[in-house]
């Protein structure tokens, strides 16, 4: 299929085509914090500043706090009702190819079984526009986790900045819907083709950091009962939620409720395994001490979630690492997980 | 400094005088650095002192059991200081390892000043009064007041007092008292009804992550206000109004022992300006009360002491 | 482990919305001791009601609307279907609610959820029940299932004990099983009083004691953590291997159904693939973190 | 509810917290030789105003009322010696530092009052519901109630 090509001048135009139709989000800062959030039709600055950011693309499909229903009592019995859903259909553009993965990881969650409907409705209600990533960070390790910073195919449709334009790649049925949309695409010559690969691949190769996957499953199992390196990697971690709740693949969520005004609400919220609370019953805490919860991060990301899924929870990027206010380092804690021998 | 540090930290393990050392070790990112707590007197040699030893190590203080030797700057001194105070840590069991130090850089601000992402920055030295950036092969000299932190620019003790090791002589940061107010003053002057809306901004942004509370030495309740379900104080989710409520808790629970060490503000993942917050607390008990936490081990703490007549003029 | 099929557990759940509860109302409540009550509830829907039906060891979120959820195994037995019960331990916030509430209140519920003791498995076998304190709620589902249909099993020994005479719960069916001349029941507490007759010590002594024999047979334990963390090993000295020993666990749960993360033991979530398991399944993480 | 009413209509809510010893005993001896004072406290008696947390102040707020009223014994008349002068402290901290997160100092007062002044509670009720009034409703968590929950919801 002949591939199309656009002058990053012509994006505004671009986005304004598709916002005919779509909510499109883009990478947004709100204060001082960046996050995708719904363009304001004309600005995209973003490409001036935008390397990823900080609450991942999670938050627009698992938001941190939702409403999951409403309750309310007439004549002593109760009254449920779902909350109303915007039924625009969006455009989540330039999400990153590491954190485009992390939703594919996330839906395998959200539909096992039981599906999800908050989270089910807004995914299948999104196209995503990925932009391969020209710039990793110096704390990005997703090469080491099947990511390639400039290629994806978990996303609908993708762009890869060659010079003064972005060469465009259908990957989905949604994503060539959204090409077929626009009128004025130039087309892309071979050149450009090889152009973009060239790239991809220099992307792929600005990745330094590393973890080594092998085998990982398996080490970490026999390592599980070893509290001593546990409580001696937990150490200097101070129990905060950063690395959970930007991760781009940790879901975990907490429902509660409110009554305000004798209006009843369910929320849920995003909840974090480094929190001591989010185990602890009224008589016992499986997971009060801190070294238990660390490790139970970092099996679930690395030994359970793919005994599970087949697939490791964790994309490579790097949030964890770069916010962490001790510079508690995933990398450096899979690289140094004592080497065990099976017998 | 560092090679004093490592001999001394080696020789308090080796003797048996403390279980623990904490202190710094290098960062896995460039500018940074890492607690390091260890009880292996060969981890010791990993010990460093640079002008990015930012965490207040005094917040690990009251987890460990056994005595501890640890590396404090002035203010992490307060903090170990406040700590005693409260009867959280010993002082016999702790042998306090004092930096005096020179201000911390806070990359973001270089960032800033130059336009570059700190990954696109190849060096940082500190020289005195001014800080070499190199970028693209090429040194840029930057006055110090201008990329330090904006609390070590208002540091009312720079070189810890209290003190069982001091690592060199007695030095301070630059001071620009100004600039440690960036945004306070400017609070100030609002109207009430734009402070709160002010503040209502920015914890929208809040992720209640507990970043602030958890690197903070001042926050040593075993179970904090938020997570009590009966009464549900507030409710532990990411609304502005109940991550309003629990910051200013917060706040009003460690008056008195917050010393100002910037550590909330540093660790906070979505950037608000808790500092904001806790210099304006840090004023409020100084003016009020007239109480500097974590100056003197022997004071009482600010809320078990009273005199007979002060802040009458608050009351009917 | 492949993640369990569920998809049959699926049938009473709200089906556009899995976190909807159908509204039910209490309709009896039993004070078991002082910490301990049962409530016999009912949907209201009556389309659910006539067709509702679970397997024993399943679970169910209940609401306090405005509080919140928490999760009861329900403890009646599904032959037994006029009504549901479960049984409720006053220790926070949900159960403090329920207990503020009387007859005629509506709660929320949602389930059948997690997965059932294995009746397949236990059919024409000896079956050794083991319960401490209000971990015979959901055995109590099971035991009357299995007395319900007594032909299809072997021996039936069941070890129960408390605290103390007043923490004894269900003591209607304690007497039921006791007069039952094809159960043999056994009650211990851990300190009687001046009235008790019964067993003294700590169950997995007793159960030693009792030593009922491993042949074709299987234990099932519910109870308090400390108690089956010194019952199993208990029952590995009677002879019983990790396959022939089952219990029923309790985590904090939100979701009950496996995406909420919180009560995962190792890679297996209690909510959706339990809360029945073999110690054989759990045995690598059980030491660890339950 | 409250919003359907006139303007005119509105009532400020107060809360007090009163010491059980002297200003809960104040507020009883107000109400038994019937001095007046508006009826817009509600009055939770706690043991000591050294009991009161900034919290439960805060809280209220949250809640809605419109303003918090904190008392106890005089200076030096503390059923537990110190309980008052630490209520001092606190309170004088909590009203500051509200003060300047935007929060209008009138929401929150404190006083002394001790059993035998009836006449000063009723004064003190009176004084603070008239600047809760002219201060206006308490809007600080109430407001733009669309917002709850949906903050990220999108």
């Amino acid at each position: 299929m002949a591939k199309k090509k656009i002058n990053k001048k012509e994006l505004a135009n671009l986005l304004k085509q598709w916002s005919q139709q779509f909510a499109i989000f883009v990478p947004s800062r709100e204060g001082d914090v960046t996050k995708m959030a719904r363009w304001n039709g004309e600005d995209i600055s973003f490409l001036d500043w935008y390397r990823n950011t900080t609450i991942s693309p999670r938050d627009n499909f698992q938001p941190q706090v939702e409403e999951m229903f409403s309750f309310q009592k007439d004549d002593n019995s109760y009254h449920l009702e779902l909350p109303a859903t915007d039924e625009q259909k969006r455009v989540i553009f330039a999400i990153r190819p590491c954190d485009a993965r992390a939703l594919a990881i996330v839906d395998k969650t959200f539909k096992d079984g039981y599906e999800d409907p908050y989270y089910l409705r807004r995914r299948n209600n999104t196209v995503l526009v990925g932009l391969s990533c020209t710039n990793p960070r110096e704390s990005c390790f997703c090469t080491s986790l099947g990511v390639s910073p400039g290629e994806s195919d978990d996303v609908d449709l993708m762009l890869t900045e060659i010079d003064d334009h972005f060469l465009i790649e259908e990957v989905t049925r949604a994503g060539s819907d959204l090409v077929a949309q626009v009128s004025d695409l130039e087309e892309a010559t071979e050149a450009d083709e090889a152009k973009a690969k060239e790239v991809k691949e220099a992307s792929h190769s600005k990745v330094t950091r590393s973890i080594d996957t092998e085998n990982i499953q398996e080490k970490l199992l026999s390592c599980f009962e070893d509290k001593e390196y546990w409580e001696e990697v937990a150490a200097k971690c101070i129990s905060c939620g950063i690395c959970t709740l930007l991760c781009p693949t940790c879901y975990c969520f907490d429902i509660n409720d409110e009554v305000f005004r004798k209006q009843g609400t369910r929320f849920r919220s995003c909840d974090s395994c480094a929190f001591s609370i989010y185990t602890s019953m009224p008589m016992e805490n499986p997971r009060e001490e801190k070294w238990r919860r660390v490790r139970q991060k970092l099996c679930h990301k690395y030994e359970f979630y793919p005994m599970n899924f087949n697939v490791i929870a964790c994309t490579g990027c790097g949030r964890c690492i770069r916010l962490c206010p001790v510079n508690w380092d995933i990398t450096q804690t899979l690289k140094g997980l004592p080497a065990k021998s099976t017998a | 400094m560092e090679q004093k540090l490592q001999s001394e930290a080696k020789a308090l393990l080796e003797q048996g005088k403390v279980d623990y050392i904490i202190g710094f070790e290098p960062g896995s990112l460039k500018f940074t650095t890492t607690p390091l707590i260890t009880k292996e007197k060969d981890d010791v040699d990993r010990l460093v002192i640079n002008p990015f030893i930012v965490n207040n190590l005094a917040n690990f203080l009251t987890e460990l059991k056994g005595r501890v030797g640890i590396v404090v700057k002035g203010c992490d001194s307060r903090s170990v200081v406040s700590l005693i105070q409260d009867n959280k840590a010993s002082r016999e069991d702790v042998v306090i390892i004092g930096v005096p130090c020179l201000g911390i850089i806070d990359v973001s601000k270089i960032e800033a000043l130059l336009s570059k992402d700190r990954d696109e920055l190849d060096d940082i030295t500190r020289d005195g009064n001014s800080v070499a950036v190199t970028v693209d092969g090429e040194k840029r000299e930057l006055p110090a007041n201008q990329v330090l932190f904006d609390n070590c620019l208002g540091c009312e003790l720079s070189t810890p007092q209290e003190y069982d090791i001091l690592l060199d002589e007695p030095t301070s940061p630059p001071a620009d008292k100004e600039a440690s107010y960036t945004g306070i003053d400017e609070l100030r002057k609002m109207t009430a009804q734009e402070r709160w809306q002010f503040w209502k901004e920015q914890f929208s942004h809040c992720i209640r992550c507990y970043a602030c509370r958890n690197v903070c030495p001042a926050c040593f309740c075993e179970r904090c206000f938020v997570e009590e379900t009966e009464p549900q104080w507030t409710l532990p989710i990411p609304r502005w109004q109940d991550n309003l409520m629990f910051q200013v808790v917060r706040n009003i629970h460690v008056a008195g022992r917050c010393t100002d060490c910037g550590e909330c503000e540093r660790a906070c993942p979505v950037n608000i300006p808790l500092r904001r917050l806790t210099r304006e607390m840090y004023d409020i008990v100084d003016d009020l009360f007239h109480f500097k936490s974590g100056m003197d081990k022997d004071a009482s703490p600010l809320m078990t002491h009273y005199e007979q007549e002060e802040a009458e003029d608050l009351i009917r | 482990m492949p993640v369990t099929d569920i998809s049959h557990r699926k049938k009473f759940l709200n089906q556009d919305n899995v976190y909807l509860p159908h509204i039910a109302v209490i309709e009896k409540i039993i004070e078991e001791t002082p910490a301990v009550r049962t409530y016999h509830f009912n949907f209201k829907d009556e389309k659910l009601r006539e067709e509702f039906t679970f397997e024993p060891g399943q679970f169910g979120e209940c609401s306090v609307f405005g509080v919140g959820e928490a999760t009861f195994c329900i403890s009646s037995s599904p032959t037994r279907r006029d009504h549901l019960e479960f049984a409720v331990q006053r220790v926070g916030k949900v159960t403090n609610a329920l207990d503020r509430l009387g007859v005629g209140a509506e709660i929320g519920f949602r389930g059948p959820y997690g997965n059932s003791f294995p009746l397949d498995f236990l059919q024409g076998k000896n079956l050794v029940f083991v319960a401490g304190g209000i971990g015979l709620a959901p055995l109590r589902s099971l035991i009357w299932n299995v007395i319900d249909n007594r032909d299809k099993y072997q021996k039936i020994d069941i070890v129960y004990g408390a605290r103390t005479p007043t923490d004894l719960c269900f003591k209607y069916d304690l007497d039921a099983w006791g007069a039952d001349k094809t159960v043999n029941m056994v009650t211990t507490v851990d300190r009687g009083d001046e009235n008790w007759k019964g067993k003294v010590g700590l169950v997995p002594v007793i159960l030693e004691k009792v030593a009922p024999s491993a042949s074709n047979a299987v234990a099932i334990v519910c109870g308090p953590p400390i108690m089956i963390r010194f019952t199993f090993p208990a029952l590995e000295r009677l002879g019983f291997t990790p396959e022939q020993m089952i219990t029923t666990l309790e985590k904090r749960m939100k979701c009950g159904i496996g995406k909420c993360g919180r009560c995962n033991i190792g890679n297996l979530y209690v909510c959706r693939d339990g809360p029945v398991f073999s110690y054989a399944q759990i045995k690598d993480f059980v030491s660890s973190e339950y | 509810m409250e919003g359907m009413k006139q303007e005119e209509e509105w009532e400020p809510k107060l809360l007090g917290f009163l010491c059980r010893w002297c200003s809960y005993a104040g507020a009883d001896l107000a109400g038994t030789s019937r001095k007046k004072y508006p009826a817009n406290i509600r009055i939770i008696r706690v043991p000591c105003s050294g009991r009161i947390d900034p919290l439960f102040v805060i809280k209220a707020l949250r809640l809605g009322f419109d303003g918090v009223l904190v008392s106890g014994c005089h200076p030096g008349d503390c059923h537990y010696q110190t309980g008052n002068y630490r209520a001092r402290r606190r309170t004088a901290i909590t009203k500051t530092f509200l003060e300047y997160m935007g929060v209008e100092p009138e929401r929150l007062q404190a006083s002394w009052v001790s059993a035998s002044e009836g006449e000063k509670f009723a004064q003190v009720v009176t004084e603070v519901t008239k600047g809760l009034k002219e201060v206006g409703p308490n809007k600080l968590f109430t407001e733009q109630e669309q917002e709850r929950g949906t903050k990220a919801a999108v």
